[in-house]
């Protein structure tokens, strides 16, 4: 009891801390010189109809690279830490799942990535991009694996996309230098037409790779996660 | 109760998300309330973000047909938030699953989830 | 050149492109992976070579080919370079050094080792703070991956409470950047320093919120339990990672942020480093796990350079150099000890006893323990020489204080952690093997330290002057080492004769006060090293460490300024150390040793700060001319030097220390080192001669000699054990002296001379005529011996000699002493301290008659009945050193006439007046000559008289005496010895009752049981952590911000 | 017997060494060196010199001098030995007042000229009396005191009391009686330096000389010898 | 040094009545001590005829080498003291070699014949011996202390450590001496006399008959003989130290006798009516009520 006040009395604090910190909030009422330059330059600098995926890719695209290796690190160590040695999963006791689910996930799971490759695809023109996009593909492979248990997911298969997207998304962070302005710069491929699928330079490039990359991550952890389930 | 916009009612939600992250990760004794309470915590530290990068009467930054081409600087929110939310998101989900893996490897180290059960190390 | 940006490239590819490789060959992977690492070795080392020669811009990286602040930009500089190639190289040394592990567990594993160091880099380069926090969360991520590389409930369980501590940081972290933003409109650092966010209301907080995350992320103490646990969980080879590579990163973000917060930050961040240097250290104190030891280490001395970056605004220009000599050593130091960690294997650190089976193993501990503590040639000794300097100059004498207590008590633990190593039990500890890879990282840091230790030395204008060629010769000496002790001795030898070829000379003509130390310490290492020819075997590592000795002496005398003084100082501590813990029973007594030691050394460091503040110099004439504070400055190097010279309260490292040497050793540290601190005090006292605070020190240095005289004899007339009897004896002769010096008159000097003259003679006569006999009958304890004049008459005359010279008796030269001593007391008027002195000098019979009598004379026991006479090689220097007291006993006048002409240049009045031989002063007269004449004229008339008188006497054997009509049983219970002066101690035992042991025990227990009691904090629940970082946070906030 | 007899034959040493307390046994030691080394206590620790005849001073003009100092200095040791050592005492009190007579006691041997057997001599104590009379130096007298010494007097069949003290030790000067009273024994002393005046005080040389007959005789009383034959 | 054989002689000459004296002294002392437990005691030479008889004694036994030097050093000790030592004031012939040295040497010269006499005994091996010892070092380093501060307290009144010019500056009347112009200096130092000469109460050096006879057990004839010799000089010279010490010197051989004879008659008066002190007792008892004389001494300066 004493030390659950005294938790309680030290987030007091901390909320007088935040209070302190936000008291002088009030909501923007107008952009910032730095969100304005985006919104007035961005269309034309990187040719993007989603501002947000011009920043996430092309300004901030290093942070994006660092996204996708938290999560690529994730994704190891979850593989480490879980990995099954040989053999062990034959004696997992699965429950079986209804013919309802099981025929529906058939039907749906397709739709399920195809929708995924649609949104990373269309990640500069739409709200979306490579991280929705690989996050809708994973949700997917969760409804196949809910809906049968039994079912295994190749390793090497997720290991190969995403070495070969993850790569590929490097290599066009170095061509960006050797070819263009700099690291990720977007202009390594031309503009194209705003507002069209082939646009906005590399950004669809990388989000396709983005999105493969980041799908085949978190398939690796579910599957990882899922093969440990009954485990021990 | 003017003040009491859109903006500020879902920064006090985040700010209160937070609170309650916290609290949780400081009394709950089960290891996934801990990561429920970590998860808590982030999405509150999420929402602020949004909070702050919203701008009154405004739109998301895809230029789309509700926004008009000549006039984006005022017609849509700031984009470098939801960049960064985006981003944030991400992480905190990595993180999430770490915590989570770990947790399922003390779990079946010591079949127990009480965080008390993990002091061996300690002075 | 190669872009930094393709650090990056190439690690990101690499991590990727080894996801191929799971099935493949993993040592091609690992070879894949160590290229990677190499090469990015190789970008920030060729970017660090340029800076260094080429002149060099700082140059800014700019991605997606946009400026800042619209996009991220990297910068590379001089600063970047230096900490990106410390950090790379210590990855691809930990790499090398993980090999096995890395290839055992798989691909995984070195993607994750890869990640981190690109990692760390980029949190270096950027100039993002958004990205900042993205990369820092790519290491913690990346940390928290490698900890769990054995995969033990421990390490998960670490792993968790370390990823949930970063997680709840890294949230903190991301409120103060987004609100940051909303403040600044800009994510680019430079821009958000412009604005001094400090000022705007919430703006503070924002910038509060990140300043503590990043801090928090250097685990201040004391919400830093989570990293401890990762320390002791992980394997050392990651913990070497964590704690050199990830720190130093570490400090940098903490520098490049700080201009954000403004100069309001320094004071914070300097309060919360000494904080946990002294709070992470003092706890450190209790710790028995080695890893765990080593984590509270490293997060002292993260604690020390959070200090001295928040002490930048006095630091100066010199900041730069201060923190990078501590950075560095602690970087490479602490990656060397976890890796040796890795190599001992044992949890508890008395268990690091089996590393001294690979003396290279030790010796490489040694430099890190070495370099930790700040000893030199290290880095870390000119930096911290350098923060002491400017914390004085700056009037910061609390900081000063707190720096020097926390990093004393860093040297206790680890000095009782490498005695430990050196001298506890190892015959049942595992074997452990030695892989090359593990050894030659290890090897690689050991040797940078050096080498950067050097060049950090000519960074220094006043060290930059010090002689290194000594050094290197001890070097070559430690490189001989597998050659047989006797051609290592008369290299030794000869070095040392060279070495006084060079430079004693020069002394006699221009400088007769140092002469006479000089030729004390180089003369005597040279007649203390040819009993080192009696010794069989190798003697591994004894020359380089007695060299060390005996070049750091010099480097005293020779010292020009206060640096180089300290310099050799140091250096004279860590060799003699090393020739203390030598002596089979001597860890207690090194670390005793080690610890009065180093708590004098800082005492003199903080003397001499304060004595050249606001003087611009560091030449040792700015202790002529101490006008504030000299009070506290005199006392503070009088008791720095007053614990060599083993004054009493600080003398209880003494007895153990010599007495358990090695024969040879105890002359070293006995008759030749104890000089180092006289010289310290000669050198003060002149140099105060005319401060007016110097009259009330000295009149208390006065009592205390005394006291230490009759303290130390009666100390000495109590012991059993032969060498402790004459250790108790030095200190009761160093008392003397004191006391000589204390007079502060022209006769009190010259006594002071003569004794310190003669306590170098007759005491290495004992010791080493003891330590021989000691050899020869393999105990220490007198009464176990007896009898022994009939198998070692030599070494009987010479302990005869030397005790008749110690008591004072004339015609010997100690009489000369007592002499001096009595005229000056009287003429100066301290008729107390005076009679206490004479007391202690008549209790010197007592134990001089234990000594000799309870060992050669009296009933020779069973089992040396067969012993030999001392070895050759002893006699020899003793016998040398005999003709040199009988000169000095016959001739005083050659000595002393000099002397009294240097003491005249300080005293001029009341000198002795000299007439031939006769030496006169205003009350008293005598002739040595004249007096040793007649005495020996006497003495042979009667001897030949009483010769032809008994000259038929019939020669017994030892139970043919008088028993009552009985016939005694055995040796044993024949010869009185045991406590023959029981009644004395009845009457006057009291004042030798351990007090001042007991007092010092009590002060450690105190601090120990603190220890214990506050490390309770560390529950090793990961919640209290938490509640920890939370709680720090508020407080923190609440402290400094309302 | 030879000199060669001297030592005691292997034979002897057998029979004798029975008697020998565990410290005068041989015994085995270590040596610092780890060398084993044998103790024999009665050699090593005491020497088996054999003692010498002392001849007067060749001037007889010296040695009558001499002689009067011996005569006119007579040290005693304080040994009492039977029923008699309690007339000892006396003699230093103002009644009989030795010291005029340059009487004075000594405690130790070493200092002596005169041993004083006062009375009966139990064999125990012969053996402290031959020591003690050995380690006196010549010149050196003997005072018998009582009956017993010269016959054993009441004990004359005892069994463990010796009948001649002349058999064992060479007296000067007998005192009869039982108890002789303390001027009786002045008036031994005053025999006494008679006898050493006279220059017949020449016990001690006598003791030498027939050194193999006091030892034989010594040795035949006193079965259990586990001593040197010459108490130095 | 110039070798001045008439100073020589007269030195031995003088060496020569102090050992006479000394003997005479000590049958002196055993006579009046006879005469007050009512006896006739000892005849006045009996001194020299035991002398004589030790170095009589024919045969003799040695322990070692260190046995032999143990009385040479003892007598080294004795003669040394004299030789250092003024014995007549006022006249050149009679001062000896006290002109190479001072108090200072004097006090430590004690020492000479001390160790030596301590070593040589202990090489006898003689548990006794040791234990004599063991007990006069203790007694001894306390006796010294009172003594000490009594000299400091001469010598800075005198401002001299010279013992002729001590005596020089106590002649002219009676009440010059020391004994009058400082009486607290002189009480610790002549209570401090008790233990150097070793009579009882602090005779437990020796403690005749319960450590045989301490130091000397093991020595006998020539020997003893020497250490008779030397104690004989030791005496006289100890007391004509105090002497010249606080009562004024002597101008002639007849005050040397006068005064040294009361001086050591100080000593055997006390020890005639005092038993025996154990040695913690004699320790600490030094160290009271001497001390706090000789502390006063020196305070009142």
């Amino acid at each position: 009891m004493v030390k659950n006040s005294l938790i309680f009395i030290v987030l007091i604090g901390f909320a007088v801390l935040l209070a302190d910190l936000f008291v002088g909030f009030n909501g923007n009422t107008d952009l910032n010189i730095l969100a304005n330059h985006y919104a007035v330059s961005g269309p034309e600098e990187v040719g993007s109809a989603n501002l947000v995926t011009a920043v996430v890719v092309t300004y901030r695209g290093l942070d994006t690279l660092g996204e996708v290796t938290i999560l690529f690190l994730a994704a190891a160590i979850v593989s480490f830490l879980l990995k099954v040695e040989a053999g062990a999963s034959r004696n997992r006791k699965l429950r079986s799942t209804s013919e309802i689910l099981d025929t529906a996930s058939r039907i749906l799971v397709p739709v399920i990535f195809l929708f995924g490759i649609y949104v990373f695809i269309n990640g500069h023109l739409s709200p979306g991009g490579g991280f929705q996009g690989g996050a809708i593909i994973a949700s997917g492979l969760v409804l196949m694996l809910l809906a049968q248990p039994a079912k295994e997911v190749g390793h090497k298969l997720i290991t190969l996309v995403e070495s070969i997207s993850g790569i590929s998304f490097v290599l066009i962070g170095v061509a960006g230098v050797l070819f263009a302005a700099g690291f990720l710069d977007n202009k390594l491929l031309p503009l194209g037409t705003f507002g069209t699928i082939f646009s906005a330079g590399v950004i669809p490039v990388i989000y396709i790779f983005v999105g493969l990359k980041v799908g085949a991550e978190l398939s690796g952890i579910i599957t990882n996660l899922h093969e440990n389930q009954n485990e021990a | 109760m003017e003040n009491l916009n859109l903006e500020i009612i879902t920064l006090i939600t985040g700010v209160i998300l937070v609170l309650i992250g916290i609290w949780g990760l400081l009394t709950q004794k089960n290891l996934i309330k801990i990561v429920i309470g970590f998860t808590l915590f982030d999405t509150g530290i999420h929402i602020i973000m949004v909070s702050i990068g919203y701008v009154k009467n405004r739109t998301a930054p895809i230029i789309d047909q509700s926004v008009n081409i000549n006039d984006v600087g005022n017609s849509v929110v700031d984009p470098v938030p939801q960049a960064l939310v985006l981003t944030a998101i991400v992480i905190g989900l990595g993180v999430t699953a770490l915590m989570l893996t770990y947790v399922l490897k003390m779990y079946q180290k010591r079949k127990s989830l009480e965080i008390n059960n993990y002091n061996d190390l300690k002075w | 050149m190669v872009g930094p940006i393709y650090i990056i490239a190439i690690a990101l590819g690499t991590a990727f492109s080894l996801g191929f490789f799971k099935k493949a060959n993993s040592n091609f992977s690992f070879a894949f992976m160590l290229f990677a690492m190499a090469f990015m070795t190789f970008i920030s080392g060729q970017w660090l070579y340029a800076f260094l020669t080429q002149q060099q811009e700082t140059i800014q990286i700019f991605t997606a080919g946009f400026k800042p602040p619209f996009s991220i930009s990297l910068q590379m500089g001089l600063h970047e370079s230096v900490f990106l190639s410390l950090i790379n190289i210590i990855g691809l040394l930990a790499a090398i050094y993980l090999y096995d592990q890395l290839k055992e567990k798989g691909v995984q594993m070195m993607m994750i080792f890869v990640l981190l160091f690109m990692g760390l880099n980029v949190v270096i380069m950027t100039r993002d703070i958004f990205n900042l926090f993205v990369f820092l969360e790519i290491a913690s991520i990346a940390t928290a991956g490698l900890i769990i590389l054995d995969k033990s409930i421990n390490a998960t369980s670490a792993g968790f409470k370390y990823i949930i501590a970063t997680g709840i940081i890294s949230g903190i972290l991301l409120i103060g950047i987004i609100a940051i933003y909303y403040f600044a409109g800009s994510l680019f650092i430079n821009d958000i320093i412009k604005l001094n966010l400090i000022y705007v209301k919430g703006g503070a907080v924002a910038v509060f919120l990140v300043l503590i995350a990043i801090i928090l992320e250097l685990k201040p103490f004391p919400a830093n339990g989570w990293a401890l646990d990762v320390y002791e969980a992980a394997h050392p080879g990651i913990g070497a990672v964590i704690s050199a590579a990830s720190a130093s990163a570490g400090i940098f973000v903490l520098a490049k942020i700080l201009p954000i917060v403004g100069d309001s930050g320094y004071y914070i961040i300097g309060l919360i480093g000494i904080i946990t240097f002294l709070g992470s250290n003092l706890l450190g104190l209790k710790q028995d796990r080695a890893n765990r030891l080593l984590g509270y280490s490293s997060i002292g001395q993260i604690g020390l350079l959070l200090t001295i970056i928040g002490l930048t605004p006095y630091l100066g220009d010199k900041t730069l150099f201060i923190a990078f000599g501590v950075l560095i050593s602690h970087a490479l130091a602490k990656a060397g000890l976890f890796w040796l960690a890795g190599i001992v294997n044992s949890e508890y650190i008395k268990g690091w006893a089996a590393i001294r089976r690979k003396p290279l193993l030790l010796v490489l501990m040694g430099t890190f323990i070495f370099a930790l503590v700040g000893f030199p040639p290290f880095p870390s000794f000119f930096a911290k020489w350098e923060l002491i300097m400017q914390l004085a100059n700056n009037d910061k004498i609390i900081w000063l204080a707190l720096i020097l207590i926390g990093s004393f008590i860093e040297g206790i633990y680890l000095f009782r952690w490498f005695g430990y190593a050196i001298k506890e039990k190892n015959e049942d500890l595992p074997e452990f093997p030695i892989k090359l890879n593990k050894v030659i990282p290890v090897s690689i840091v050991a040797a940078g330290l050096y080498l950067i230790g050097y060049y950090t030395g000519l960074a220094i204008p006043e060290a930059a002057i010090i002689n290194y060629i000594p050094l290197i010769f001890i070097v070559i000496i430690f490189a001989l080492d597998f050659l047989p002790a006797y051609v290592k001795n008369s290299i030794s030898i000869l070095g040392l004769a060279y070495y006084s070829y060079t430079i004693i000379p020069a002394y006699f003509e221009n400088d007769m006060l140092r002469f006479i130390f000089v030729v004390i310490f180089l003369i005597g290492g040279i007649l203390t090293f040819i009993a080192g020819y009696a010794y069989k075997g190798k003697r591994r590592g004894f020359y380089p460490v007695a060299l060390i000795m005996y070049v750091g002496l010099v480097q005293i005398i020779q010292a020009e300024n206060l640096l180089q003084f300290f310099f050799g100082w140091e250096l004279m501590t860590a060799g003699s150390y090393f020739l203390i813990i030598r002596g089979k029973k001597s860890m207690a007594h090194a670390l005793s040793y080690m610890l009065f030691s180093m708590g004098g050394a800082y005492l003199i460091l903080a003397g001499f700060a304060l004595a050249q503040q606001g003087q611009m110099s560091l030449s040792l004439d700015v202790l002529n001319s101490i006008s504030n504070n000299a009070f506290i400055i005199i006392s503070l190097l009088m008791i720095g030097f007053l614990t060599k010279t083993a004054t009493l309260g600080l003398h209880i490292w003494l007895p153990g220390a010599h007495g358990e040497a090695e024969s040879d050793v105890s002359p070293m540290v006995s008759a030749i080192l104890l000089k180092a601190g006289v010289f310290g005090l000669i050198i003060l006292l002149i140099s105060t001669i005319k401060n007016i605070e110097t009259v009330s020190i000295v009149y208390i240095l006065g009592w205390l000699g005394a006291i230490t005289a009759l303290i130390g004899n009666l100390g000495a007339a109590f012991q059993e054990d032969a060498k402790r009897l004459l250790a108790y004896s030095s200190i009761g002769q160093l008392g003397y002296i004191v006391f000589g010096l204390a007079m502060m008159t022209h006769l009190g000097w010259l006594t002071a001379f003569t004794y310190t003259i003669n306590h170098f003679m007759y005491k290495a006569i004992l010791f080493l005529t003891i330590g021989a006999v000691v050899l020869r009958v393999g105990t220490h304890n007198m009464y176990e011996m007896g009898g022994l004049i009939k198998k070692m008459p030599f070494a009987f005359i010479a302990v005869l000699i030397g005790i008749i010279a110690l008591s004072g008796v004339p015609p010997l030269s100690g009489f000369t002493g007592k002499w001096l001593l009595y005229n000056a007391v009287i003429l100066k008027g301290w008729y107390f301290q005076g009679a206490i002195a004479f007391f202690a000098g008549i209790i010197a019979f007592l134990y001089l008659f234990k000594l000799i009598s309870s060992i050669f004379l009296g009933q020779l026991k069973d089992n040396h009945r067969n012993v030999k006479e001392i070895s050759i090689w002893f006699i020899i220097p003793i016998y040398i050193l005999i003709i040199g007291l009988m000169i000095f006993a016959a001739k005083p006048e050659l000595i002393l006439q000099p002397m009294g002409d240097i003491v005249a240049q300080y005293f001029p009045d009341g000198g002795l007046n000299w007439d031939g031989g006769l030496a006169t002063t205003p009350i008293g007269n005598w002739h040595g000559t004249h007096i040793m004449i007649i005495v020996g004229v006497m003495f042979m008339l009667l001897l030949t008289w009483l010769v032809v008188l008994s000259r038929k006497a019939q020669k017994v054997k030892q139970f043919n005496i008088v028993y009552s009509g009985e016939r005694p049983f055995t040796p044993e219970t024949t010869h009185i010895s045991y406590n023959i002066f029981a009644g004395y101690n009845k009457a006057l035992g009291f004042l030798v009752m351990p007090w001042i042991t007991n007092f010092w025990n009590f002060m450690s227990d105190i601090i120990h049981d603190t220890a214990g009691f506050v490390r309770r904090i560390y529950s090793g629940n990961g919640q209290t952590y938490l509640a920890h970082i939370i709680i720090y946070i508020v407080v923190v906030y609440f402290v400094f911000f309302n | 017997m030879t000199e060669d007899n001297f030592k005691m034959s292997n034979k002897q040493e057998e029979e004798v060494s029975k008697f020998f307390a565990p410290e005068n046994e041989k015994r085995k030691v270590e040596t610092p060196d780890g060398e084993i080394i044998e103790i024999n206590p009665l050699q090593d620790y005491f020497s088996d010199a054999r003692p010498k005849v002392h001849h007067p001073n060749t001037s007889k003009v010296v040695e009558k001098f001499l002689n009067w100092a011996r005569a006119e200095s007579l040290w005693v040791l304080g040994f009492g030995t039977g029923c008699g050592s309690i007339e000892i005492p006396p003699l230093l009190t103002p009644r009989f007042d030795a010291f005029r007579f340059g009487v004075q006691m000594r405690p130790t041997p070493r200092q002596s000229n005169v041993i004083i057997i006062s009375g009966y001599l139990a064999v125990k104590t012969l053996k402290r009396v031959i020591r003690s009379y050995e380690q006196m130096q010549n010149p050196k007298y003997v005072l018998a005191l009582g009956s017993c010494t010269i016959n054993g007097g009441m004990y004359f069949d005892s069994y463990n009391t010796i009948n001649r003290l002349d058999y064992y030790i060479p007296v000067d000067v007998y005192v009869a009686g039982c108890m002789p009273r303390p001027e009786a024994l002045l008036s031994g002393f005053g025999k006494l330096k008679e006898l050493i005046k006279a220059g017949k005080g020449e016990k001690a040389n006598e003791y030498v000389e027939k050194f193999d007959w006091y030892k034989a005789n010594q040795k035949k009383i006193i079965q259990d010898w586990n001593m040197p034959d010459y108490n130095w | 040094m110039n070798i001045d054989f008439n100073k020589l002689f007269f030195t031995f000459l003088g060496l020569m009545i102090v050992l006479n004296w000394g003997l005479l002294m000590s049958a002196l002392m055993r006579k009046i001590g006879a005469r007050v437990a009512k006896r006739y005691g000892i005849p006045w030479f009996q001194p020299w005829v035991d002398l004589v008889k030790n170095y009589a004694i024919r045969s003799q036994i040695t322990h070692g080498v260190m046995f032999y030097l143990g009385p040479v050093f003892r007598l080294s000790g004795g003669v040394g003291l004299f030789l250092f030592m003024p014995m007549v004031f006022g006249s050149d012939l009679w001062t000896n070699f006290s002109f190479k040295g001072d108090l200072i040497l004097i006090l430590y010269f004690q020492f000479f014949g001390m160790l030596g006499m301590a070593l040589g005994a202990g090489e006898g091996g003689q548990p006794h011996s040791f234990i004599g010892i063991s007990r006069g070092l203790s007694q001894f380093t306390t006796i010294e202390v009172p003594m000490t501060l009594a000299v400091i307290a001469i010598a800075v009144q005198y401002q001299t450590l010279s013992i002729s010019d001590i005596v020089a500056a106590q002649q002219g009347g009676i009440m010059n001496w020391t004994v009058f112009t400082n009486p607290f200096a002189t009480a610790a130092a002549m209570l401090s006399v008790l233990g150097a000469f070793g009579h009882s109460p602090f005779n437990l050096v020796k403690a005749p008959n319960e450590i045989p006879i301490g130091p000397p057990t093991e020595y006998h004839g020539t020997y003893l003989g020497v250490l008779r010799t030397n104690a004989a000089i030791l005496h006289v010279v100890e007391a004509v130290l105090f002497m010249n010490l606080f009562f004024g010197g002597a101008t002639t051989w007849i005050e040397l006798i006068v005064k040294s004879f009361l001086i050591y008659f100080w000593s055997v008066f006390v020890g005639m009516v005092f038993p025996r002190f154990r040695i913690e007792q004699s320790v600490a008892w030094f160290l009271k009520i001497p001390l706090i004389l000789g502390i006063i001494a020196i305070i009142l300066l």
